[in-house]
């Protein structure tokens, strides 16, 4: 079973107690039908009280889960092939970066997801899903690839962040990410990048250059980790919970900001309690969009991400400032 | 599309002379308070962080703020740095009144907003416009490392892109000076998308063959060195400036790895390849003009060829 | 233009039968020679150099070269490959009279060259042509290693810069099977300027948006390594082929160096970057046929979007 | 004094000769003028003689002598001002590469050139003038910026070849000569290349992709070093004169065989002998088919780069054998 939540505890209590009864009714032969149907009824409306509120940490905690799906789980569900292709042709293959040619929905596309690993030996060869620099070097090629032949990319976004190493810094982690940036801006194909998971600030912005993204529904998508964010403003890594709620970062969040453009269903409880029904979802959100894209010129593709980029962020044309606040 | 998140306040003028005067001295950086106030009568004298020696504040401004013993390059002001290197009178300020909002509610940012601007006297983390050196136009935009350490949140990625759009319009080359602890986290994934959006903007600028010069100068990470301070044409960097795109103690604390001596300096990031000139702060106009002039369409060079 | 260095010598027509007919059954390599002709009948059996198994030949035959106990891959003649890979009756041959000359009257050349010849059955190092793989048209080049080792001289350069032309006339994706020690020294600066002439072409190729697919074989390396066979959009290699710029055997020699376990294999290429998939020889007609026909121009597909 | 050959030897005997002449005449007040003139005039007629038929061989030696001038020695001579730029923005600056942008007769010009070291520090630090493959990769992006700013490329060639250890297999040297070579084929830009020393294999092939292609008189452009060549035709280092002259690689040869367009003359003796004669000869050179190629249109400076390419090679249309050798 999976890992539980503090917050869903109340509901497996109950599920536990439901499931003690039937196993009483049944040994000894006495009709507690009502009472489980009552309490069955409760659990339902604690479920959807429950996880129809998240909180943004718990959210975060969903998109952490040590069982949510990551790509290779998702891959053989959303493409009818999946060629994985590897290296960046200068240095290595990095493995917390996958990509390759893919068919979906009969259209050949181009891939590229960040991994995160299941297990402590998986997460160690992807190095916990933070990409080095050859890791979106790889990720350039792959897509400069699908601009020279027509095909449209698919980013998939579940990085805690970029890697953070000396190794990092002397081949250019910033160079990296920044070329990813540029890139995609400019290419003429559809670009539809899914946050999957966590979107671990620059890291998985490389790979958010898009016409559209979208977000499944507990991932969160943040300049900083919570933890980080809390300690540079709380010195106190403690105060996560505060930070998540203070950054703004879950799918909602995204859509009231105009940078997502929506919001994929997940099941109750989150994407690792049925994996189909989630990757179902995501595949005809993902086709909905291609569909429209598809549609549209390459200059029009190149000018509309371009735009979107334009309009992301807030601010005022007035050399004022505000009054309701005042330093002594 | 926003004006739903958009907050009923009121406002007034602040006096912005102070920002848009151009003055002939450098004016001082907030490094200056290393030297204890005990020690050294105010503001007159200031010891350097690197020698040891106690200098003159207007001989150290004389020399660009470089310590004249150790070469020691103190930070310096964004208008400090257009006074030392553009043409006099040449600087003509783009979008000053743009302005921050605090679009998240984020907790204390309204505080730190003001008082940012109060102690440094500009708006924002970025100054932009254009201005000429040895009478060769260029668009510039300089980041102030005095407003909450040169970060970047809307404003400062709209006013980049806005500078490099119009620069594409005037056919101009770009020169970015960089100072930025990254993306600022208070605008949350606003601010990080401005990576986005400079980028994008350099995007164009490339594809319309103009040049871009990044120049980096101490201290240059995150959001800002994995967006538009790499992408220049030709990148050149103070000398000992710290660039790279994690700060070395989040490095040391995530993967437990002590970083060798002289690590993520303007040196060690050219030895891997990834600068093109460490040129020192009293040379950067001469050798920006060179570039420049190099680079100038049309420009006749007075050829034999 | 080249009339005045041509030498007068006289010509009979070899018969090519050999070279042109297809035949089912894979030709068999030189590599075989490992197997000793004093413990084994002649050609009936072969020992694997790599798991030592003795094999049936006609079995070995039967699964493409590849040892049925460890998968080792012998080396394969560019006809025995043909025979594997492509439809059948799908190969038109291109080019295949252009012959060599000993343009530098380098010593030994023409016996070098007559021998091979004779031993190959080809009159060059190299295979050139169009085929169909599941029914998807592309063009094909195949070095020989049984040809003077696959070595790249003026007449390998021209038949694949050919073959990658006519694909541009035609539209069609290319694939190249490298099988090669390097540049032919014995047709000095000639024989290196094909590395630069067949990567121009390959230029010439991505200009045109079409795909050009380089399957690495048992060994690459030297000017072939860095010309074409580097310069796949996708690249793939057969199972621990060896693959490098300089020979272990140089670097060893000049570098003092002894390299690690494993180096230059395909693995090892592949963990550098390098490589994008590694294929079995098995493998190899459903793995490029699928390539090849997501890259199909106006390809339907049965999309549904 | 610069290092004497075998070959220089004669000459250096009669000068001896000359001098000890002239000095026992001043000595003893003895007029021996005539006997100097005809000694300076067998001198003149010797150093016609054996510069003037130098073999393949005695060209490497002086290819390759110590005090060749490198590309840092003509650089101030060619080029009004020179600004080096570094680095290839992935892993490294290489030193046995230099690049930049100069003035060349008032046009900006981007320069690549191969540069080996003059003592053994600086070839340590240069690797002997074998570039790895960030040095290719560095060449690269300067030339790209070349065409993206239509700057003409001027490279220089002086390498024995391309570095031959572990660390250039592991990042791609096959990879970076080739994308040099490919790269190289599409500008739209004047690409003028001069071997100025040693053009060894595909390392010096990786500069030389070009419009024009100047040799120095002594340089020399191999597929192979004349020493390996000989190990495996005769198993046999010591036989290097002989491979020498079996591999055609002079000037001479090169412009025989169409692969060059122009010899620049040397001083007697070469060009270390008069290293700015060598550079005011290199310059008016260059100049001389800069002007031309400067005049062409950008597609047809691409298109006759590519079939000077084309054309190179040497073959027949037959399928026929040689008859006048038969193998037993
Ligand atoms: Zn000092
Ligand atoms: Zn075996």
């Amino acid at each position: 079973m999976a890992q539980l939540f503090e917050f869903e505890k109340p509901i497996a209590e109950l599920e536990h107690r439901i499931s003690e009864l039937q196993k009483f009714s049944a040994d000894k032969g006495i009709d507690l039908s009502q009472e489980v149907d009552t309490l069955e009824k409760k659990v339902l409306l604690l479920k959807k009280e429950i996880y129809g509120n998240l909180e943004p940490w718990q959210k975060v905690q969903i998109a952490r889960h040590s069982e949510r799906p990551n790509f290779y789980d998702y891959a053989p569900l959303l493409f009818e092939d999946f060629i994985e292709l590897k290296g960046d042709r200068l240095f290595a293959d990095d493995h917390s970066i996958a990509g390759g040619i893919a068919l979906f929905h009969g259209v050949p596309v181009t891939v590229v997801a960040q991994v995160k690993g299941k297990d402590t030996k998986e997460n160690i060869k992807r190095n916990f899903g933070m990409p080095h620099p050859e890791g979106y070097r790889k990720a350039i090629r792959l897509m400069d690839q699908a601009e020279k032949f027509g095909r449209p990319i698919l980013t998939f976004i579940d990085t805690p962040g970029a890697a953070c190493d000396l190794g990092a810094e002397e081949r250019g982690q910033g160079e990296a990410i920044a070329r990813c940036l540029l890139a995609m801006s400019g290419y003429h194909v559809p670009v539809i990048s899914t946050v999957i998971g966590e979107g671990g600030s620059g890291g998985a912005l490389a790979l958010g250059v898009c016409n559209v993204l979208l977000m499944l529904e507990n991932s969160f998508y943040s300049v900083i980790a919570p933890e980080s964010c809390a300690s540079i403003l709380w010195k106190d890594t403690t105060k996560a919970k505060e930070a998540a709620a203070a950054l703004k970062f879950t799918a909602k969040d995204l859509l009231r900001l105009g940078v997502a453009d929506e919001l994929v269903r997940e099941p109750q409880g989150g994407a690792h309690n049925n994996l189909h029904q989630t990757a179902d979802e995501l595949s005809e959100v993902i086709s909905k969009y291609l569909v429209r894209l598809r549609s549209e010129s390459p200059e029009v593709l190149r000018e509309t991400r371009y735009q979107k980029l334009r309009k992301i962020g807030m601010f005022r044309e007035s050399a004022e400032i505000n009054l309701t606040k005042k330093l002594d | 599309m926003f004006k739903d998140i958009f907050r009923k306040t009121k406002y007034v003028t602040i006096n912005s002379n102070q920002k848009q005067n151009r003055s002939s001295e450098v004016p001082r950086q907030e490094e200056a308070a290393i030297v204890s106030k005990k020690e050294l009568p105010d503001g007159l004298w200031v010891k350097c962080p690197k020698c040891g020696e106690v200098l003159f504040n207007k001989n150290l401004d004389e020399n660009g703020r470089v310590c004249t013993t150790c070469e020691h390059h103190f930070r310096i002001s964004a208008q400090g740095r257009l006074a030392l290197l553009v043409d006099e009178n040449s600087f003509e300020e783009w979008d000053s009144e743009l302005n921050t909002m605090d679009s998240l509610e984020f907790p204390g940012y309204e505080e730190k907003l003001l008082e940012a601007q109060q102690k440094s006297g500009v708006l924002e983390g970025v100054v932009t416009g254009r201005a000429r050196i040895e009478g060769i136009p260029f668009v510039v935009a300089i980041n102030e490392a005095g407003f909450m350490m040169g970060s970047m949140g809307s404003v400062v990625g709209e006013k980049i892109a806005r500078a490099i759009e119009r620069a594409i319009e005037l056919r101009l080359p770009v020169v970015i000076f960089s100072t930025s602890g990254g993306a600022r986290m208070q605008e949350g994934i606003l601010s990080l998308y401005q990576m986005a959006k400079t980028s994008a903007a350099l995007g164009k600028l490339a594809e319309n063959h103009l040049l871009y010069i990044s120049v980096l100068t101490d201290p240059t990470f995150g959001g800002v060195t994995a967006s538009y301070a790499s992408l220049g044409d030709i990148i050149i960097s103070e000398p000992n400036a710290l660039i790279g795109f994690t700060g070395p103690r989040i490095i040391k604390q995530t993967m437990r790895q002590e970083l060798p001596t002289g690590a993520q300096t303007a040196e060690f990031n050219q030895e891997h390849g990834l600068i093109d000139l460490i040129v020192a702060r009293t040379q950067m106009r001469p050798e920006l003009a060179r570039l420049l002039r190099y680079h100038q369409e049309g420009a006749e060079y007075g050829s034999t060829i």
